[in-house]
């Protein structure tokens, strides 16, 4: 795949490539405390896969909603949750973001409006629909970005949800990161129709397809997906093709792909191959290269810090926030 | 797990009041062991259990009184297991400990039999009022006790009226060989060891009985039953009024040292209101002597459910035509009251022949 | 005035509609039909097809839009035909909307009502029969209602709206005819929907229902009355959370109780009830807890078995001789 | 009445068998089973009571001759030979 000139300055492409640093290097260290014993649980990882939510995430406002999967690291990341309350919410403590209850897989930040860290295959999608039904209804323009993976078109969620979307002209853009593999099942074992495309079409849902390893085409396809929106388009669905280096998750032993099939995406790594073109567009330089890797291990190596050091929530508070303190 | 319930001791015994326990819970019991006093409105009755056992709950308290067929303890047959815990509500449960009574004796009357709530409140009221002194009264005695025991014979003599078909027969029995084997008999024995005439027809009656097994046992549920075996009931007048019959066990296959030893013992318990259980309810069918009231004959009211009544008279001396010549003879009328359901005339008739011809051979009895 | 259950809860819904502008009703035919069983009926045309919004047959769709509208500052209303057809959406009620106030550490709530037709009594068999408030009232984070009483069926939604958390809101299709006087005026329904109410008192034994089974609780505690037993009956009103302090005293004051509840016995809401009794008020009771509810079978829709398979107030009255030892 | 130890002993025996007696009530003089509802059985105590009072045999032959308290009471003085009793 041939990948052609970089669109953005050295500023903004490097900050591209520091983002996507910060997630490779974040995710490495969950990995390592995972093996260490802090983190426990399911951990998804999404090595391999940073260029989309490095590359969508900043297209959204702040005022925008989110809502994605249980593999959110990244994009909690990149919507600006702190990567201290990521890294101590993975560590269960009482100043993670979601104060030790979501733990790795439900991430939420009220404040950001990231909405989770849904767990649910599927479960993130109607929940999508009624946040842009409530702006449509509120006649607010904020738009709603729904991640889910390419598994979750299976789900009758997806298409319950793509329909309501569309019946309804709600502001979803549905963000599908087609990585092959839901856990272990490739799309063509659990598809009959394998281009879905088609798929979110089928429902007058506008199409797009986007190279997910790349984080320009990421950005460019996000972009152009949400301008239509923003003008009143109602929802859209873009296809991330994308692919995570890594196990589905920790307890994944990979038995349903071949190592070359997994060494030949890394080759077409996002990392790598947008810091060889903004070194060969003249943009980067390899000193500026380390320092941003080293800017992103220091960072991560401060939210291990204070993720470990953070205090548990005590356990008399075991019961706060299931339901509202007052009584209705 | 064996409930003991309250038997009839008779025919006209609706109800009891429990005088006493004589065991308690986790005492073994044996066949035939007196287990409790009650008071049957005619007596105070040894009350007999008719199972092996150990003792697991006492149902019924001291003074209560309880329907026939109430459980008043509850046993583990020989073998069982004794259950953990009798059945006794929480709230009852906690409440008898506050009150300080103990569970065991408490009859409950809620699901499945157990305590509960109310039943342990009755019986603390119950304790409170003075009940020992009814406990500890004989029973037999006042006005309230006649008149119970009046009504008690009243609607067991009016059932038998009611219900039994009674035919009626009579027979002169010559006595005279009957009074000199006696006197013989007496002449050489202490007092003590003396028999009364009594005992004579007794046995000559349980004797024939064996020859006319539908004269003795019982009617029930519309047939029926032979006794298991001769229970002469005997007739005891009480001195204060009211009578009771109770049997004396298998006479026919008794001496007749041992039956007037056994009547003498009736008579003295009866009167002073300790009879058993299995004395009460066993009879299979009733003497009565009213001789030594000096009337002539006695055409009696059978007691249900037995089908039959002999009645005896008095011995007096009568002109009597015997092998051709008329001799002054001491003779005794023997009626029989029988129930045509089960027996006729014809077979009664026979009956009553068979008893003079006994006591005409006295050295037999 | 009269009024019956149904008119209640439509005056509940428009004085809702009219007074929150963040209130809207969706489900399957709210709008033009006028709702299944005619409960939004003129509603649509009072406040147009944006906030009573029919919906596509979409449990799960609509039911999780709910859940993300209420997120987004909303005050949805969802209708589900019936609590059989909620399971289908059964994942964005437990595993969205009751978790996620705990599963973001405090930071969501989810401030939704979800209106659903429950119970049999139409012989419409078994896939719209049942019972399963409590499979509701089992989870942490929601809170169920059943109002069996026209009062409350008109006044429980004011409260559920105002709640912060998602509410359930039970309706008993046999009580949509049940007519009744209420008065104009608000204090006539104004309530909570955190208690339990006595609706009729008594010393021998509690009868403790709710919904459906509240009248026919009535009827066996009059039938009761006529035998000289006098029961206590209590309607739970909230099942979740349950008002264990009125069950437990209601108890300590009788000692007996019986609890209707037409769901299944095995590991139901009834179930649940007489484990309370048991931790609250053991050694008050005196008599085995009773249980009057649903026959184990899917229900069946001939009338004979219907009737067969559900509490009836003699079965009532029955469980109650038993537990006083008049069998 | 009579008021002699003997008679009084008499009276105590027949007590035990008829408790609803009164002393005073009894003519000596009338035939006993006249006033006193006695039957045979009633009878033969009595005697085995008085035969274990007054340590005399009474034969069966004798009893004719007991008809009243003062029957009684002669008999038993002229077996024993005295007017006290010879046990306690």
């Amino acid at each position: 795949m041939s990948l052609g000139p970089v669109p953005y300055d050295k500023t903004s492409s490097q900050a591209l490539l520091a983002d996507m640093l910060r997630i490779r290097r974040l995710e490495e260290a969950a990995a390592e405390w995972y093996g260490a014993g802090k983190i426990r649980g399911y951990l998804h990882l999404y090595i391999g896969e940073e260029a989309v939510a490095a590359g969508a995430m900043p297209c959204f406002h702040e005022g925008d909603d989110v809502v994605a999967t249980y593999r959110e690291h990244g994009h909690a990341l990149m919507r600006g949750v702190p990567m201290n309350a990521i890294m101590a919410e993975m560590f269960g403590k009482a100043l993670g973001c979601s104060r030790g209850r979501g733990g790795s897989m439900h991430l939420f930040d009220a404040g950001r409006r990231f909405f989770g860290g849904n767990a649910i295959v599927g479960g993130g999608l109607p929940l999508a629909v009624g946040l842009a039904l409530a702006a449509q209804l509120q006649h607010e323009a904020r738009v709603v970005a729904c991640f889910f993976g390419e598994g979750a078109v299976a789900e009758g969620a997806f298409h319950e949800s793509m329909n309501l979307a569309a019946l309804w002209k709600l502001p979803v853009l549905f963000c599908c990161e087609n990585n092959l593999y839901a856990m272990g099942t490739a799309l063509a074992r659990s598809e009959s129709q394998t281009d879905l495309c088609v798929k979110a079409e089928s429902y007058q849902v506008p199409a797009l397809r986007a190279d997910g390893m790349d984080v320009v085409s990421v950005r460019e396809t996000t972009q152009q997906a949400l301008a239509r929106m923003r003008a009143g388009g109602g929802p859209a669905f873009v296809e991330y093709r994308t692919y995570r280096f890594r196990a589905h998750s920790m307890f994944d032993p990979e038995l349903y792909r071949d190592r070359k099939e997994v060494e030949a995406w890394k080759e077409r790594g996002p990392i790598h191959t947008f810091s060889a073109r903004l070194k060969a567009e003249g943009k980067l330089t390899e000193e500026e290269f380390l320092a941003l890797d080293a800017r992103a291990m220091a960072e991560v190596a401060a939210a291990v810090a204070f993720a470990d050091a953070a205090p548990f929530e005590p356990v008399s508070e075991l019961g706060r926030d299931v339901v509202a303190q007052e009584e209705p | 797990m064996i409930d003991f319930t309250l038997p009839a001791l008779g025919a006209d015994m609706t109800e009891g009041k429990l005088l006493e326990w004589k065991v308690k819970p986790g005492d073994a019991v044996r066949r035939g062991q007196v287990v409790a006093v009650v008071d049957t409105s005619k007596a105070a009755v040894d009350v007999e259990i008719w199972q092996d056992g150990t003792v697991a709950q006492l149902l019924v308290r001291p003074g209560e009184t309880v329907p026939v067929g109430t459980p008043m303890a509850r046993l583990l047959a020989p073998g069982e297991l004794p259950v953990a815990r009798s059945r006794v509500s929480p709230a009852a449960r906690q409440r008898a400990a506050t009150l300080g009574i103990a569970l065991e004796s408490i009859a409950g009357s809620g699901p499945e039999g157990a305590v509960t709530l109310e039943d342990v409140e009755r019986t603390a009221a119950a304790a409170a009022t003075p009940a020992a002194a009814v406990a500890s009264v004989p029973a037999g005695t006042g006005v309230g006790k006649v008149a119970d025991m009046r009504a008690a014979i009243g609607a067991a003599m009016s059932r038998s009226k009611r219900e039994i078909p009674h035919y009626y027969l009579a027979e002169s029995v010559p006595m005279r060989r009957a009074q000199e084997w006696l006197e013989t008999f007496n002449a050489g024995r202490p007092l003590p060891e003396r028999l009364l005439m009594a005992v004579l027809p007794i046995k000559a009656v349980a004797l024939a009985l064996r020859k006319f097994p539908e004269l003795n046992g019982f009617y029930r549920n519309g047939a029926f039953e032979a006794g298991k075996g001769i229970h002469v009931g005997v007739a005891i007048a009480l001195r204060q009024g009211g009578l009771v019959a109770p049997a004396l066990h298998d006479a026919a296959d008794k001496p007749l040292a041992v039956i007037m030893q056994e009547l003498s013992d009736l008579v003295q318990r009866a009167r002073s209101a300790s009879l058993r259980s299995s004395e009460l309810a066993d009879a299979t069918v009733t003497v009565t002597n009213l001789g030594d009231q000096g009337v002539e004959s006695v055409f009696g009211v059978i007691y249900p459910p037995q089908v039959a009544l002999v009645g005896l008279g008095r011995v007096s001396l009568r002109p009597w035509a015997e092998e051709g010549v008329v001799r002054a003879v001491p003779v005794m009328q023997a009626t029989l009251s029988a129930d045509h359901r089960v027996s006729d005339g014809h077979r009664g008739a026979l009956f009553l022949n068979e008893v003079r011809e006994r006591l005409q051979h006295p050295e037999t009895l | 005035m009269k009024i019956s259950y149904r008119e209640a809860l439509r005056e509940a819904l428009r004085d809702a509609l009219a007074s929150d502008p963040r209130v809207f009703l969706m489900g399957e035919d709210v709008g033009r039909y006028g709702g299944s069983y005619a409960v939004s009926k003129g509603l649509l045309e009072a406040f147009g097809p944006e906030r009573v919004r029919d919906t596509p047959l979409s449990e799960l769709g609509f039911v999780g839009a709910g859940v993300g509208a209420a997120l987004g500052g909303m005050r949805p209303i969802v209708e589900v035909m019936t609590v059989n057809f909620s399971l289908l959406a059964m994942d964005q009620i437990v595993n969205g909307a009751a978790a996620l106030r705990h599963m973001s550490g405090g930071q969501l709530h989810v401030p939704l009502v979800i209106r659903m037709a429950t119970g049999a009594g139409r012989q419409l068999a078994a896939q719209h029969s049942h019972s399963f408030e409590g499979w509701y009232a089992h989870v942490p984070g929601l809170r169920v209602l059943a109002p069996a009483t026209i009062a409350d069926a008109r006044g429980m939604l004011e409260p559920a709206l105002a709640c912060p958390d998602p509410v359930i809101l039970f309706e008993h299709v046999r009580l949509y005819n049940l007519e009744g006087e209420l008065g104009d005026d608000p204090s006539a329904w104004r309530c909570d929907i955190r208690s339990a109410a006595m609706r009729r008192a008594g010393d021998a034994v509690t009868i403790i229902a709710y919904g459906g089974g509240l009248l026919r609780a009535l009827e066996a505690a009059d039938q009761l009355a006529g035998e000289g037993i006098e029961a206590e009956v209590i309607d739970l009103r909230v099942l979740r959370p349950l008002d264990t302090p009125t069950l437990l005293g209601s108890v300590r004051k009788t000692h007996r109780a019986v609890v209707v509840d037409e769901g299944w016995k095995s590991g139901s809401l009834s179930a649940e009830i007489v484990a309370r009794l048991m931790e609250g008020a053991f050694y008050d009771l005196d008599a085995p807890v009773g249980r009057v509810c649903s026959e184990e079978v899917p229900m069946p829709y001939a009338l004979p078995l219907e009737e067969a398979a559900l509490p009836q107030p003699g079965k009532i009255v029955a469980a109650v001789r038993t537990l006083l030892g008049k069998t | 009445m009579r008021t002699d130890p003997l008679y009084a002993q008499v009276i105590a025996v027949l007590q035990a068998i008829a408790p609803e007696v009164e002393a005073e009530d009894l003519v000596p003089g009338e035939p006993l089973r006249r006033q006193v509802d006695l039957d045979s059985m009633d009878w033969l105590n009595f005697l085995i009571g008085l035969h274990r009072a007054f340590q005399v045999d009474i034969p069966e032959s004798d009893y004719a001759r007991l008809v009243t308290l003062d029957d009684v009471a002669d008999y038993l003085q002229k077996k024993t030979g005295s007017g006290t009793t010879r046990s306690g």
